[in-house]
């Protein structure tokens, strides 16, 4: 079984920005754009504990110390309060950070700088300074490592005025995405899933930041379907996706929306299927109550789309107990593809 | 160079005119307030203007400064106008901060005045992002970090002064050590019982200075911020001084003696112990002093003027508040 | 206007432990119900930051020093992260810790204490100790005290397994949820508006912690209505209910819930209470966005309420900007009391 | 009275045996690992195992410890029973946290073991907190609290031993500076260049101990745990001492050369420089320190066997696993 912090990615440097298409993975899609802002805009430099010689706690900057240099990929103190707070004194004074956060848990140790200082200042200043820092958070479960190392806590930022969430679930948009959120004028967390770096996907590769077409608060129709709406991102898209696939065995024809940016939500999308299909199942990894999911339901709730509802709305999420070690108990806290097969039979099947 | 010298004349009788601009801002704070046109809670500074002003005069054009919740003094002392800043406190639309931050939030990033800051210890990881970014865009600013004695037992004083350190960043670290936190005796709160003591922690010196005296906060600032522009790396300044008033509004003082408050009042206001030193010295006479005083009272009698003329804000702000577009 | 910490409230100190019925505020009665806990239980102690000869920033503990001592009520440094990882340490090794956070926005600072520690021990250990502490937050809005000082976070604290959340919205139940909490052996976050400090209301004084008969986790419904049901908590709740009153003149019928608790959530009483009316409006102070508004909403919408939900839910709550200083932005930014009237009239009206 | 003197034949022994339980223990683990039995992740601290045992051998019965990540030396020392360790480690029920916590909580909290924490400096503001009950109990016991260099650098350190210090606590604060935090050298991320050398910000003195020595440690320690013990305040202890293994299993070692862990092993190992010297001052002899490292190697040998045959846990556990009830 993987360590939780495995790096069997290592080779993740690839021709000097090459922009040829090709199957990659994840993580190196990360670090291909990491790579092209680098190279595009001189302001831009890494931050992070471990992010340099050891290439990151999952590989995901190997290399790029030797590309770039001990100033632009700076490894840190053992420090999460003053490498976020120094992201953020970098960014209002004409630079552009880009911050790792070793285990998305420990950005626990940060949140004075990112919520009440990143994601404040521009408007507390009155829009006189702008704060264009990223911050990447990996997280989530089913390596083994237990509560204090496998939480989703993106709930928090998708509710804090002033932040960008985004939560990007394929190759490509993990690359775009990316792309987007280092020309972005304001602070934008980028939430990873540990399990997705090493998924293998298609990838076009952006010669500029600029040439990224992803935009940032838009959601996509993964794939079309006429019965229900399944909603999900990072991981559980593809979890969802994989649900589909294994109902449309059964005919029955499952659309799924990944959301890809969790703040500001992409809501009309959302709105669109589910006025369509009647029907809609919400799917992510961290806790049920009062996650992300909460808010995809109450959107749907509160619009045009509850007249065309035809089953109550169903969430898959995860277990409301903080990660357990066991892999029994581990893999009963996440919501796994097979809860969501299960989940989304019965509604399809819900009398209307 | 730095901006003034206080031992010059024309120095001194600036620093003489930021001090009473400093002083006579607050005053009419307390005026405003009593007048119950102020809402929201401020935190004043008077008694402590030497230290602003001798380190702000200290710095070179072009340097930053980040400050505190009690930041109205280094604003100034840093070049702030004082009428964007009543409107910034009275919540009008012309304030630094479009009326949008008020007290704790007043900023001008354009002339290197990154921000009060609400949170204490707040503005330190900032200072020291602000130094990397002139290393990495070649510029030889340094960032001057005023924070509270107070604030040297939060986790970020730790964090900042590492991280400056081992990356030798140009950020001067400059506690303002008024004696208490809020309520809390800087004796009782801080273990070690010096601030300035807690530099070699980080590999820093650590230098205790008179912050009732502004010739002395100048030099110590000078030294401190001439070093660390030259690469050497940054510094620990402790400055000792006094809060006359009570920490916020809601403040009953009974953490201290009336006693002691009079003490540091009459014996040692930083404005009355520059004033006769000058006079003593020769170096300003009686006419200038009492000038600077008057141009004080006048520029900030002009700016509430100005300040309370001024709209406030409207709702339909906000919805374009809260994002920058590219 | 009054000051964000204003300490008008100075004479918190009554009758030792008098359990006459009377006329109080909010504050007492939650320094009524510390004392009664300090009384009953030697391990019981608080810490805070000028909680001691200064009273509180809110004046709530004004007096206990006096009355209990150095040891017991302990002014800290200004040092958030400390204080609740001391509590933790403390609660693990047989006292009972009350923390008062001194504003709820420090909490930024005690994350990792709260949510990586308190919240998991009992948990990651297997259930072999106990976390019985109380962190009491002071948060809202309405003070003129800006952005960083006038935040509602419980959304954060509802989605974290291991926490329980309460949010008392009167003077009996500030009391007697405190003393739940106190006895409660996990860790307990209280949150308190601001401004309900200086709310008057009618107080049963309870003897000892175990003669509060509220129970953590059960909403109330506080008035009776037939034509749609209103969800607040904490001030919201008071906001609901004078809205109520105003509707009721217009002859629209109005019950209202208020939760009282956030974590673990009675979604049971709103659903009886949605089943009856088939209308549902859900109001907070703290942004929209992934609030626990949402969660109200979201549990109605996937449970048996949803056949007889007549009308999109609505939730009328915070707007999605950090707190202004200026105060038509502030009121903008908070829900009214006539913006619930608004919403709750249009909502009466909709057409089933 | 320590619970045992290294510098006594009997203390001696007790000790020897439990750093050859202690590295036994975690080669098993590795070999676990290297057959798929172990999963998620874990550190081994073989190489310290003089810090761990010299540490809590100096503690009376009673005490508290706090341990961190690279907690299993600190837990096997403090009395832990190898056998629900590897249950724990393996995910199984018989496990000290039922196998909800893994190698990164172990915890032991009947025998004052507080437990290891996955949160670099994470148990340090705890340790406070036990000390804090100990006073208010009425207690004597001091809490022993572990942490590691690179914890060294968070704010939790700082707020901790600054707490600890104004409150006069009874904690001893043990860092272990094997030299690196993951990958970054303690001299590169420390400002100040010493950890021992930061407890005068916190008027403490701050002491180096050569951490591969177990003698060093037990007497550094109990004159650390008897001074707080009479109420004399915390104390801040340094324990130099080395790594062997990896970080974790994910450590390529590009960091450090192998001459460095080479030269470590051959000529500073704490075991190999405990049994000399005991063999040569003749306080033990040969057949008794064949007999220390006889005796670990079975105890873990059965510990191993027993764990792996205990039962996983059922889901339905989980219910009530999240809150206690009253
Ligand atoms: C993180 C945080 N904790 C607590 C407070 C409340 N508070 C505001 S100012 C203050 C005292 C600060 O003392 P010091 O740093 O000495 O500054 P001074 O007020 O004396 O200028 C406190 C406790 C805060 N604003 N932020
Ligand atoms: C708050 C936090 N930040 C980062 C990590 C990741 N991490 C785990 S151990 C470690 C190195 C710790 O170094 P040190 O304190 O010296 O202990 P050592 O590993 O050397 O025993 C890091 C960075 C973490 N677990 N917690
Ligand atoms: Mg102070
Ligand atoms: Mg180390």
């Amino acid at each position: 079984m993987p360590a939780a912090d495995s790096t069997d990615t290592v080779d993740t440097i690839e021709d000097p920005v090459s922009t040829e298409v090709r199957t990659t993975t994840y993580a190196k899609a990360v670090a291909a754009a990491l790579r092209t802002a680098m190279h595009a805009d001189e302001r831009v430099f890494m931050a992070g504990e471990d992010i340099g010689i050891y290439g990151g706690a999952f590989g995901v900057t190997d290399g790029l110390l030797q590309e770039f240099g001990e100033e632009r990929i700076r490894d840190t103190p053992i420090s999460e309060d003053a490498i976020v707070g120094m992201a953020v004194g970098a960014a209002i004074t004409g630079t552009r950070p880009i911050v790792e956060m070793q285990f998305s848990d420990f950005v626990v140790n940060a949140m004075d700088p990112l919520v009440n200082q990143a994601a404040k200042l521009y408007f507390m200043y009155g829009g006189n300074v702008e704060v264009p820092m990223v911050l990447r958070l990996p997280g989530g479960g089913g390596t083994g490592a237990a509560a204090q190392h496998s939480q989703s806590l993106e709930a928090w930022f998708a509710h804090v005025p002033g932040l960008k969430v985004v939560a990007p679930s394929t190759v490509q948009d993990a690359h775009d995405l990316l792309l987007a959120a280092l020309v972005d004028p304001n602070p934008v967390v980028v939430v990873e899933h540990k399990l997705l770096y090493k998924q293998e996907g298609a990838l076009t590769p952006r010669a500029t930041p600029e040439d990224s077409p992803a935009v940032i608060g838009e959601a996509a129709v993964v794939r079309e379907g006429t019965d229900l709406t399944v909603v999900g991102y990072s991981l559980n898209t593809h979890k969802a996706l994989d649900a589909a696939e294994e109902l449309a065995a059964e005919g029955i024809d499952v659309e799924v929306v990944d959301l890809r940016t969790l703040r500001p939500l992409d809501t009309e999308t959302v709105i669109e299927s589910v006025c369509r299909t009647g029907k809609l199942l919400v799917t992510h990894e961290a806790p049920t109550a009062v996650g992300v999911g909460a808010e995809v339901v109450a959107a749907v709730a509160g619009s045009r789309a509850f007249d065309h509802l035809l089953a109550p709305i169903v969430r898959v999420c995860g277990r409301e107990n903080p990660m357990p070690y066991a892999p029994a108990l581990e893999a009963a806290t996440i919501p796994q593809t097979a809860d969501l097969v299960a989940a989304m039979r019965a509604l399809a099947a819900e009398d209307v | 160079m730095p901006r003034h010298d206080p031992t010059e004349p024309s120095g001194a009788l600036e620093a003489l005119t930021t001090m009473w601009t400093i002083r006579r801002f607050e005053e009419a704070l307390e005026d405003l307030y009593s007048r119950g046109m102020l809402h929201g809670t401020n935190h004043l500074s008077i008694g402590q203007e030497a230290v602003a002003v001798g380190a702000c005069g200290a710095l070179e054009d072009g340097d930053f400064i980040t400050s505190t919740h009690r930041g109205h003094g280094h604003s100034i002392a840093h070049g702030a106008d004082p009428e964007p800043m009543f409107a910034e406190l009275l919540g009008r639309e012309t304030g630094y901060c479009g009326g949008r931050g008020g007290s704790m939030h007043i900023a001008d990033v354009g002339s290197g005045n990154l921000g009060a800051n609400g949170i204490v210890a707040g503005s330190m990881t900032l200072a020291v992002g602000a130094a990397l970014s002139q290393r990495l865009l070649g510029s030889s600013a340094v960032v001057l970090c005023f924070f509270g004695d107070g604030a040297a037992n939060e986790g970020s004083f730790h964090e900042a002064l590492n991280l400056a350190a081992v990356w030798e960043l140009p950020v001067v670290f400059l506690c303002e050590n008024n004696q208490y936190g809020m309520s809390m005796a800087s004796d009782l709160s801080t273990a070690g019982g010096s601030v300035a003591g807690r530099g070699a922690a980080y590999g820093l010196e650590g230098v205790r200075l008179d912050g009732n005296d502004v010739i002395a906060v100048a030099e110590g600032v000078a030294t401190a911020a001439a070093a660390a522009r030259e690469g050497r790396g940054p510094a620990l300044l402790e400055a000792i001084t006094y809060r006359y008033r009570g920490h916020s509004k809601s403040d009953r003082n009974l953490y201290r003696t009336q006693d002691e408050i009079e003490e540091w009042r009459t014996e040692r206001d930083p404005i009355a112990r520059f004033e006769a030193r000058l006079l003593e010295e020769g170096r300003l006479d009686r006419e200038a002093i009492d000038g600077a005083r008057q141009t004080a009272r006048e520029r900030i009698r002009d700016a509430v003027k100005a300040a309370v003329q001024a709209p406030e804000p409207t709702v339909d702000v906000l919805e374009e508040a809260v994002y920058a577009r590219r």
